[in-house]
């Protein structure tokens, strides 16, 4: 990135998480970008397993698993390392099922506090072999991370799930899901094999072209009891983990495709000219780019805030987390809109990459709760506090 | 004129197209683009055949010579007819009537009336791919050879330019003047060797843009539309007549009905309903926002209209139309994807009203770079409708060759 | 005002309409402006009642009256009449009961057509000799015409009236007040005098330096029966009427006073330099001013449709007088902000102009309806349309 | 340095405060603006007697010659007790550090410990009624006279004038020189013949600010600060130190508190309980919203400072902080309008919530008018911190005489 833009996450990087931000941006350079994108625009996936394989051998689904569970950060202060990894991948629209996993490990890691017995597979995500999504919401404009409903019998050591989700994520092609939904009146958290008898996926129409999601059909399903994770107010808790651990790394993802779009643009009004003068001198230009580097620089730290706080396990964190997404979600797509505007017609073709991280900035801040979702959360806080 | 004459003109095209054209429900659908444009240039002929092409276009080169009021008869009585619309724009509305407006007779004879035998269609190339809003900037050039001249350069945005037959394209002939004082108009069809042209996919989905390569392409001296190196001026009242058929006040197109290429706008009301937000004050105050502003912008455009018309405003106020449709038209997209909220990010299918939401929002900024950037707009009512001082143009009165380019 | 400005209500002007204008200003010119309302801050009225007759003698309070009741307007359009009327007050910031009168009018020959018998009142608002104020609402931050609520007891040929009314305009010190109530749970329209025993009005503070309000307290009020003008449906329809009179004509104030602030900042920018150049030569403050220019020609648009609907009689009307509000409402305050910020401080001090008049457009988004109440009427006729 | 020290200057001035400072709720309640005033200067001697005042100026000044860290221990152990913080801005922040870095040898023995035993009062007379954001473009003169200069013009926006002894008083002393270097500092005695001051009411009626009118004010040689025709070296610290003062990062100002003369922002979340409002879909979005970017502000406000101060991002970068505080105050105000709704227009007590929000309105601006506006802000992000061309400027580089002035 432009040194003199100074469009960087975090102003000050200690040598490891160098060493995270070079091993991440070695294994995207090649694999990712919005070329790669159109060229697998109908393609089922974006990336492979051994693609993801590669990035857990990078530690991307390590650092929130304790040591003993078999995960651990190599920086230290496990949401800072992952949200530099979110921000790179932001950078370049990469594919892959970061954030679904990272998520699901949040929750299940507190189930496993909670008493649910993980067996091996932990150890299988941390290394990437196995692809556990956190599965949520309900594809509806209001975003509630129970809102699947289903039908739970019990049949022994076995449960028998009906029902359906009317939008899942299932990019990187998860083995598993970690379905967060509601089963007679109660929160449950589930565990569900893609490849279960009874288990269909209908592939829906994404925005973010990185990203895949379908419909899930349980028809019958039959599960081993080991697959309640949680239940009532324990499955409450973890959603809630699960939540601000992806919500705070899609605000990092944005910010990385908000500073990639802020340098495209840059560099487009610089050496572009209109009227015998470059777009840069003009003074409406100058003042739109004014407003948006500075809610850039603000987007940067409320996203920095929100993971620095759930690293030190602050009381304030679900509420920076909420500000990061309120935030960013609010000002990503208009400013998004701008650099289109200021590109001109080019910025409206499919082969610009301008449009590529707009779809970027819509999804991540739509994909587990809008801005307003997150500004109802805030005002029930503010409300409550004063 | 009187009344009985325009009332006898009703009845008879009553009756023509009772028995000629198919009404919409009727009519075929074609099995692909090919067979739509196929189908336009039968009925464009047939409309010549009957005597109502051209309406308000010259007897001598094809059309029948009558008024503005015989046209909006003709186009009352039209609606629910199939028409051959998409010859209106650019062909009917733009093209030809700069034509009439700048051709020689022989250009006259010549393309008028083959454009409304249905025979010819026509598309501009006008905008550069490093073009921008200033379009006077171009440049794409044409040499002057024996017998002719050699256009070398490239084109872009050019509307369903797939299916023309003819372009009028804009090039510049001196570089040694300012910029407006040394382009010419040509016309050139597109089939001369030397074009290649290529589908512009949009964000959308849209492929109805084109853009085009031009590589030594010859055309004969004939060829020049106006005056060599009056180029400007040809492009302008292109330009007039743009305004004018998007603005629904040009005499030269016929029928009306929405445009197949027009963009798909979401529609919050539809929204509010698909999203079960009908209850919702949230929804309420977006949809009343939205509304007021939609209502206004109708309002705006009467008023400037009627106000330009009279003259009790300047024609600059114009340019207040402009900006209030880039401003409505992106406030639309930003109340739909509030509106969607997370239901944003996938659906089942590509026409779902929240999807739609989102993939619109990609085009937010289609009304305001359409015709001239929505900057254009704010820079002419400060600087021509409230005189404030124009911007610094370092390019004005200096030869185009010594102008920075970047 | 500038010709070259444009800033004109009305594009075309009938003779009629020109004589209007001409009398209004004659009245006017050494009558109101901010300069008075500076001078009469502490006052409780900034106009007498011979202020008033000169208006009623100029036919402020004459067009909605039907000649057979004692009325008639001068023009043959009476909305568009008055409209005029409030675009001058507006672009002076006039204080008098201009607006209250009128709709209050509105109202009362509505319910001269249901039966109600007005007696010698009519002729006598429309002479001047006596005022009638509508009052509505009750100062809260959502907007109900009937919100204050009285207990109302029969005695005979009388009423007995408790209650009070939050806030009340009292501009002009009015004899009577067309009250907008509810009574055990019904609509009523009650015609109050001002001097009755029982009777107290609590000066208010207001925004708008022109106009006063007051809280009004009714303790064991002795009404003529004849003070009952409406109930139920009835009051519910002239009040409906009362409320688009008093909402067309503070859009068309709006705007006198929003085309006055835009003069006033396009005068300033002109002629100020800074940095060597003049304020009008920087592009931010033109593209500023461009927005600015369209919103007000768009705020004419608007106000000028709703008017002429009323004259129509058209079903639109309503529909067209809550964009205006809506409209205008939402711009006015947002305008002025600018112009605000392109005088400097100059603009924040009392003794500049520009306050008094975004005094003006925040009060007349709010003293019958803020935007937000407009909007929800307008949301409610979308729906149920499509 | 050793944390013994500071804990034992912590211990002594807990002991002093209690000893010698009243508690806030025991402090008298000022009869009127000079008991206020006069109350100021008697606790600022209070603090130089016990050794408590100026702890960061010189000890040959009257200070205490210790560190910020010193510096922020009082103003902790000072929270709660009655302080003269009138005395913070401009005076010991903004004023008496520039004299410090500026002033002779006599103007500084002179007027820093004068400040810090409370005697002296200062204000600074810099913009001007013309002036605008161009500070550097001012137009009040000091002409050489045998004994020194005479002074005539106009300042303004100078907070609480009317209580001040001393200003720092910026005027042009050379027309011939492009406009920044024909500028000198002076010290003026602010009871000098010629001088009139008179208050400024302001829209929310506030009365803090004033305006004085510089008739032959005469001062001697002796009265520049800095030297002749380097004033603006001087205004610049000027600036930065009230830059620092007003970002909390001054090491000249004591004890903290709200200042009684800031003004009084509506808080949204009162607003909503006074509205009845608390369960309203709308007003819950306006309050995530208005929260969101209330706390952004600050983080982006700590982010720049670490920034600046650990050399990651340039001092430009600070820009960025000034544009924000005029987004995020206007915003305020924005959703407290649209909170007070139809309540905006009158009510029964001027201290009324919505009565609030309508009046604050009205001073909209005013974070973006105070110290530079958001436009220079914007110019100085966009060419200093960006790099974008700079905005042409007719008067850099030509004499003061030639610079038109409208």
């Amino acid at each position: 990135m432009p040194p003199e833009l100074h469009t960087q996450l975090y102003l000050e990087l200690t040598l490891d998480e160098q060493d995270v931000i070079a091993g991440t941006r070695r294994h995207l350079a090649t694999t990712a970008g919005p070329q790669v994108l159109r060229d697998r625009e109908r393609d089922p996936q974006v990336v492979d397993r051994d693609w993801w394989r590669t990035g857990a051998d990078l530690g991307w689904a390590a650092p929130l698993v304790p040591e003993d569970l078999g995960g651990g950060s190599v920086t230290g202060t496990p949401f800072r390392e992952l949200g530099l990894v979110a921000h790179e991948q932001g950078r370049t629209s990469a594919s892959g099922p970061l954030v679904g996993v990272n998520a699901a490990l949040a929750g299940l890691v507190a189930a496993a506090a909670d008493g649910w017995e993980p067996g091996s597979l932990l150890d299988d995500v941390v290394a990437g072999t196995t692809v556990v999504m956190w599965a949520a919401g309900d594809g509806g404009a209001r975003w509630e991370p129970f809102a699947p409903r289903l039908q739970v019998a019990r049949d022994g050591d076995h449960l028998v799930v009906d029902g359906a989700a009317a939008q899942v994520e299932v990019t990187g092609d998860p083995d598993l899901l970690l379905l967060s939904a509601t089963a007679g009146g109660v929160a449950v958290q589930l565990l569900v094999p893609t490849d279960a008898a009874g288990v269909t996926l209908e592939p829906l129409v994404g925005l973010d072209l990185a990203r895949r999601h379908a419909r899930l059909v349980l028809d019958g399903v039959r599960l081993d009891a080991r697959a309640l994770v949680g239940e009532g107010a324990a499955a409450v808790a973890q959603a809630e983990r699960q939540w601000l651990t992806a919500s705070a790394l899609l605000a990092a993802d944005s910010c990385g495709a908000l500073s990639v779009g802020f340098e495209m643009t840059m560099e487009w009004v610089t050496h572009r000219h209109t009227f015998g003068r470059p777009l840069a001198s003009y003074q409406a230009l100058k003042h739109r780019l004014a407003d948006i580097r500075m809610h850039l620089e603000s987007a940067y730290a409320v996203t920095v805030a929100a993971l620095e706080a759930l690293d030190a396990g602050s009381e304030e964190a679900a509420e920076l987390v909420h500000v990061a997404q309120a935030y960013v979600g609010e000002h990503a797509p208009g400013a998004f809109s701008e650099f289109v505007q200021l590109h001109g017609g080019i910025g409206v073709t499919w082969e610009h990459d301008l449009h590529v991280h707009l779809r970027r900035v819509i999804a991540n801040a739509a994909v587990h709760g809008a801005p307003a979702d997150h500004q109802r959360r805030l005002a029930g806080a503010v409300l409550k506090e004063g | 004129m009187p009344t009985d004459e325009l009332d006898d003109f009703r009845a008879r095209a009553r009756a023509w197209l009772a028995e000629n054209l198919p009404r919409l429900e009727d009519a075929p659908v074609p099995a692909d683009e090919d067979a739509e444009w196929a189908r336009a240039r039968e009925l464009q002929r047939r409309l010549y055949d009957g005597g109502f092409a051209g309406i308000c276009f010259p007897v001598e080169y094809g059309g029948q010579g009558l008024t503005l009021a015989h046209q909006k008869v003709f186009t009352e009585e039209s609606a629910g007819y199939e028409m051959p619309l998409l010859f209106n724009a650019p062909t009917l509305g733009v093209c030809a009537p700069t034509i009439l407006e700048h051709g020689s007779e022989e250009q006259k004879r010549t393309h008028i009336s083959a454009i409304l035998r249905g025979e010819a269609y026509w598309v501009q190339y006008l905008s550069e791919p490093k073009g921008g809003s200033d379009l006077a900037g171009l440049v794409t050039r044409a040499d002057r050879v024996d017998d002719g001249w050699v256009i070398n350069g490239a084109k872009t945005w050019s509307t369903c330019a797939y299916s023309a037959d003819w372009a009028l394209c804009l090039a510049r002939t001196d570089w040694d003047v300012p910029k407006h004082e040394g382009l010419t108009m040509f016309l050139v069809p597109t089939d001369t060797p030397g074009i290649t042209m290529r589908r512009i996919r949009m964000v959308n989905g849209g492929d109805e843009h084109c853009e085009e390569f031009l590589d030594d392409v010859r055309v004969g001296a004939d060829a020049v539309l106006g005056e060599v190196n009056g180029g400007w001026a040809v492009a302008m009242r292109q330009l007039f007549h743009e305004r004018s058929t998007v603005g629904g006040g040009s005499p030269y197109v016929s029928g009306s009905g929405r445009n197949r290429i027009t963009r798909p706008k979401t529609d919050p009301v539809l929204l509010t309903r698909a999203t079960s937000r009908t209850e919702d004050p949230v929804a309420h105050e977006l949809l009343g926002r939205w509304h007021a502003r939609e209502i206004a912008q109708r309002l705006l455009n009467q008023r400037v209209k009627d106000g330009i018309a009279s003259g009790r405003l300047p024609a600059t106020a114009a340019s207040m139309m402009m900006l209030a449709h880039a401003e409505v038209d992106a406030f639309n997209d930003d109340v739909c994807l509030q509106l969607a909220g997370a239901g944003a990010a996938a659906a089942a299918s590509p026409g779902d009203p929240l999807r739609t939401a989102a993939v619109n929002y990609l085009m937010r900024q289609a009304s305001s770079l359409g015709g001239g950037s929505a900057e254009m707009s704010r820079n002419m009512i400060a600087e021509r409708f409230l005189g404030m001082p124009r911007e610094h143009a370092p390019d004005r009165g200096v030869p185009f060759r010594e102008v920075s380019r970047g």
